[in-house]
């Protein structure tokens, strides 16, 4: 079994318990999105600042387990000031240290891990241990949901 | 247990240390202790109940109602058998007819919004349903609503998780149906079923119970809770996963039309028409879930042979040594939802503990072996009136014991000091 | 089996006597033989599956999908994986997605009467069976013709037991919905549904079928029949009772409102709507048939570990093996009804037999302890068109042999001199 | 295992081959009533010429096996020329025979077989022995209901 310290390391803990970039952005000039997880009822806000193609600012609210609310922070820190097409490169790797990606179709599906290094993943390699709980993984994968959702909300 | 307060008991305690021995998963799981409080989700099976499964499998198995040979013959005895006795268990009046199988009571409930609609109810006829209803006691009555254009009307619930019952004239005004559970699988509160159903029949309703959490825990007496119509479950009750139950009155049901369509529910089939069957194989379309009926009737055995007054003492027993272990441990660190009077719960306990969320409490008990739900336990109506996402729920049942609410105490105290 | 003859056989027949060892009731039951005939109706059972759904109950039950803890996840992940590998067992492309768990066939095509009627379909528009459906592939469409007015066509069959298909454009024309079975439960005719997929296509229309006689038998590939939509039930293909299967191509699904409502099936419910949950669970209301699945899935490895093709060379050896006796050693008294030639069936024989009631032919072959069906099997349309009321009906699967069919016609032997 | 020799009795054979009262009257001045098995699909309609309240005589037609065959010829002979208080009478001893009978509320039921004499059954009491195969049952009350409901129809 795997142990509590997989899943809540002190990083975690750190960004669970002073969450980076808390808070809210008027809309214009943020785009905003909304996200929850019917598992357990969490709801995530998540605003971005942008300009051209980078992500100027990005602040979040919302309620959460420890591993939504601390994936929200990390997730804040790692992508601000980042282009579009980088975020999109860090999502691909995120998603697959969560074994999760999807096919051509949208559709879930389970596939080998790609390439990556840890040092693009930075602080984000934290929530490595969530794999093993796979329960969690909707947790700490909700932020990142929201966020493509308001990158696509805007796109059309 | 030598701490417990039991003011009503008044027979021989269960003796909790026999029972466990008959649960095979208290032995059987992977070796770390199991300390498990989520009955209200799904309950623990003891053997007897899967014994009489393979030896259904093993020795019986046909399908029924339709073959003339011996096998067939004897599996539908013991199919029909566990009709009659299920339908004894919760006092059914007429038990061959009035009983129902079910996949769960979600399908029980949605048969009934179902086929209400397409008989006696009418556009814009009204519906009372209550805030604390599980989900399967609320989205049958949403597609209705949205399919066939019912009106919902809910009686609220105040800060102590009692239904608000000052203004139920007027809820109940007109209404052509009540259905209301007879507690939540939330709050644990015990609602006033009998005096609803006398209000909701001055009114000309018809009275659904949802009994999923009830059965399963206290003795049941249709007759007694003024009921038209029961459903509840097999797999929260000792029985196998993949059958529910509906019961209802032979006359109301004669009057329904069918739900499904298939096998078993008619009497003549034509390429332009059909005519349903006789009750209760109206409302059974297909091949019917034989051996968890069988199953189920072992479960009803295994119960009964205990007792459901000794099992309702035992729970009361339980929950009073939790709430006073919770408090005395934990203070103003926890909050417990619903009623404090014990004897109108039964044996749930949602809490919050310390601001911390159930996801990350549930998280860290696993790791000491205690299994407690974190969510929003199907009732997203009632945490929004709660003004929370989610709570942690430890729920008891039979197998459970003061040890049980020890580990629940240590875990918490875990947690605590990890994320304190 | 020495004197059956098998043109296509390419591989090693299956070692009946070694399978018949996995099967419990060949040896608990009560000591009298048993010829089992009856397999059409509903298979017997592996130890192998008992043995899957004991082990869950014993180590690893809770309720799936929503707990945190690790019991609760252990049973999420059996579940889940039985659904991939019952998806896959039948060519679907993306099972995690595509299968739906319902109690029965039955209710798997009650789904989608209901759900397409919510949604893509139209008053009027037009659906399309044939005249030898099983209730549970006409019932759910005539409850929804009579509750919202779709239109049925039925294409008619000829006196081998074939579809006519000679007019089919002109019944195909401007259909929505084909839903016909993959083979009938009454005349074994295998029907043409590749070709009837790519017609019906053609016209726009969406394709179901019905996969309860041909799934435990016949290696099933969803993309070679062409179909939308396959049903089919876990009793009849050594699964348990309890369960059953829809599989649907998943942009259809996505595009389908909800058929029943409840726990699970939603992402948000609030007092005045819903929002549905996504693949597959939107079709799953309630607690769901757990350790059914989990069987089930332990019943297609079975079949896969013996293999699908060899399953289908066996019950073609059996059929050619039960056809010469049954003619040689009757003739003229007695009538198979279907299609001649046998590699246009699968292992079911219906037939009348010197004028004696199916009832009473039944009634005597149980004296010899061989078990056939007799009645209308569930397709009185079909037994209309064939001008009888009832017939008897010997089924086969993989458990049976040559001994069965001998026993078969010693039993008619007797019934005859009964009657005679 | 009870035997073939329970169900098959002589008499039931012999009513089975030569069927007693088998035809058709015109209606009126016969009344009729259709029933059906819906187990088997079996098919019968009573046909009864009534006098007063006397059955002055009846015959049946239909489809159906040995048992629902042989109890409805053997049930014509019964009732020809009884009234309609002695086939009430006949009715529930027979029922009483098959082990089913019905409470105030026409709901079935079983109970106890009151008391009866044979004598009183007759022929009848050939098909005892199907009480022993339950699923036969209704093949040998299929007449004896559609009997009932000729009288009901008529009654109202
Ligand atoms: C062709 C066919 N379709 C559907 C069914 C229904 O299966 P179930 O009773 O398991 O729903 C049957 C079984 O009797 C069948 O033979
Ligand atoms: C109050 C209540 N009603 C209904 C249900 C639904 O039971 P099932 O999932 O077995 O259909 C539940 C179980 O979660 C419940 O707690």
């Amino acid at each position: 079994m795997p142990g509590l310290e997989d899943l809540y390391r002190e990083i975690i803990l750190d960004h669970y318990k002073n969450p980076r970039n808390e808070g809210t952005f008027p809309t214009p000039p943020a785009i905003k999105a909304e996200g929850h997880n019917p598992l357990c009822g969490d709801e995530l806000t998540v605003y971005l600042i942008l300009e051209d193609d980078v992500i100027k600012d990005i602040r979040i609210t919302g309620q959460g387990c420890s591993i939504s609310r601390s994936s929200a922070s990390l997730m804040s820190v790692a992508v601000k000031g980042k282009t579009l097409a980088q975020v999109d490169r860090l999502l691909k790797i995120f998603k697959s240290m969560m074994s999760i990606s999807t096919n051509a179709n949208g559709e879930p599906e389970a596939v080998e891990p790609e390439e990556y290094s840890e040092r693009e993943l930075g602080e984000l390699v934290a929530l490595q241990g969530v794999v093993k709980f796979p329960v969690r993984i909707k947790c700490a994968t909700l932020s990142w949901n929201t966020l493509i959702q308001a990158l696509e909300d805007r796109a059309s | 247990m030598e701490r417990m307060n039991t003011p009503t008991a008044t027979s021989k305690p269960l003796n909790v240390s026999e029972i466990r021995k008959d649960f095979p998963i208290f032995t059987r799981h992977d070796g770390r202790p199991l300390y498990f409080l989520d009955s209200a989700a799904s309950s623990q099976k003891p053997l007897s109940v899967l014994q009489a499964m393979d030896d259904y499998y093993s020795t019986t198995h046909a399908n029924v109602h339709r073959g003339v040979y011996q096998l067939a013959e004897h599996a539908t005895e013991l199919y029909e058998g566990a009709r009659f006795k299920i339908g004894r268990f919760v006092g059914a009046p007429n038990p061959s007819r009035e009983i129902l199988f079910t996949k769960n009571a979600t399908e029980s409930i949605n048969l009934l919004s179902t086929s209400l609609t397409r008989g006696p109810l009418h556009r814009g006829d009204v519906v009372v349903l209550t805030e604390m209803e599980h989900h399967a006691n609320l989205v049958p009555w949403l597609i209705a609503k949205e399919q066939f254009g019912i009106e919902i009307r809910y009686i609220r619930i105040d800060d102590n998780g009692y239904l608000i019952l000052d203004e139920i004239d007027k809820i109940l005004e007109d209404a052509k149906v009540l259905s209301v559970t007879l507690t939540s699988n939330v709050l644990g509160t015990l609602n006033p079923v009998a005096k609803l159903a006398r209000l909701a029949h001055k009114n000309g309703a018809i009275v659904i119970g949802d009994g999923a959490q009830y059965v399963p825990h206290i003795a049941t007496d249709v007759n007694e809770l003024g009921l038209d119509f029961l459903a509840f479950t097999g797999h929260k009750m000792l029985g196998p996963t993949g059958i529910g139950v509906l019961w209802g009155k032979a006359d109301l049901l004669e009057d329904l039309p069918p739900f499904l369509g298939g096998g078993d529910m008619i009497t003549d089939v034509r390429l332009d028409g059909f005519t349903p069957n006789e009750l209760p194989w109206k409302f059974e379309a297909g091949t019917p879930p034989i051996a968890e009926a069988i199953g189920l009737g072992a479960a009803v055995d295994y119960l009964e042979n205990l007792g459901m007054d000794r099992v309702r003492e035992h729970e009361v027993a339980l929950l009073s040594y939790a709430f006073e272990k919770l408090e005395s441990n934990f203070g103003k660190d926890i909050t417990i939802h619903g009623p404090r009077n014990i004897s109108d719960r039964s044996g749930v306990i949602s809490f919050d503990f310390n601001n911390i969320h159930p996801h990350d409490i549930s998280q860290i008990l696993d790791q000491s072996g205690v299994c407690v739900r974190a969510g929003h336990h199907c009732a997203k109506p009632l945490m929004r009136h709660l003004g929370i996402a989610a709570t942690a729920r430890a729920s008891f049942h039979i197998y459970n014991e003061s040890a049980d609410v020890d580990a629940l105490i240590d875990a918490l105290a875990k947690a605590q000091a990890f994320f304190g």
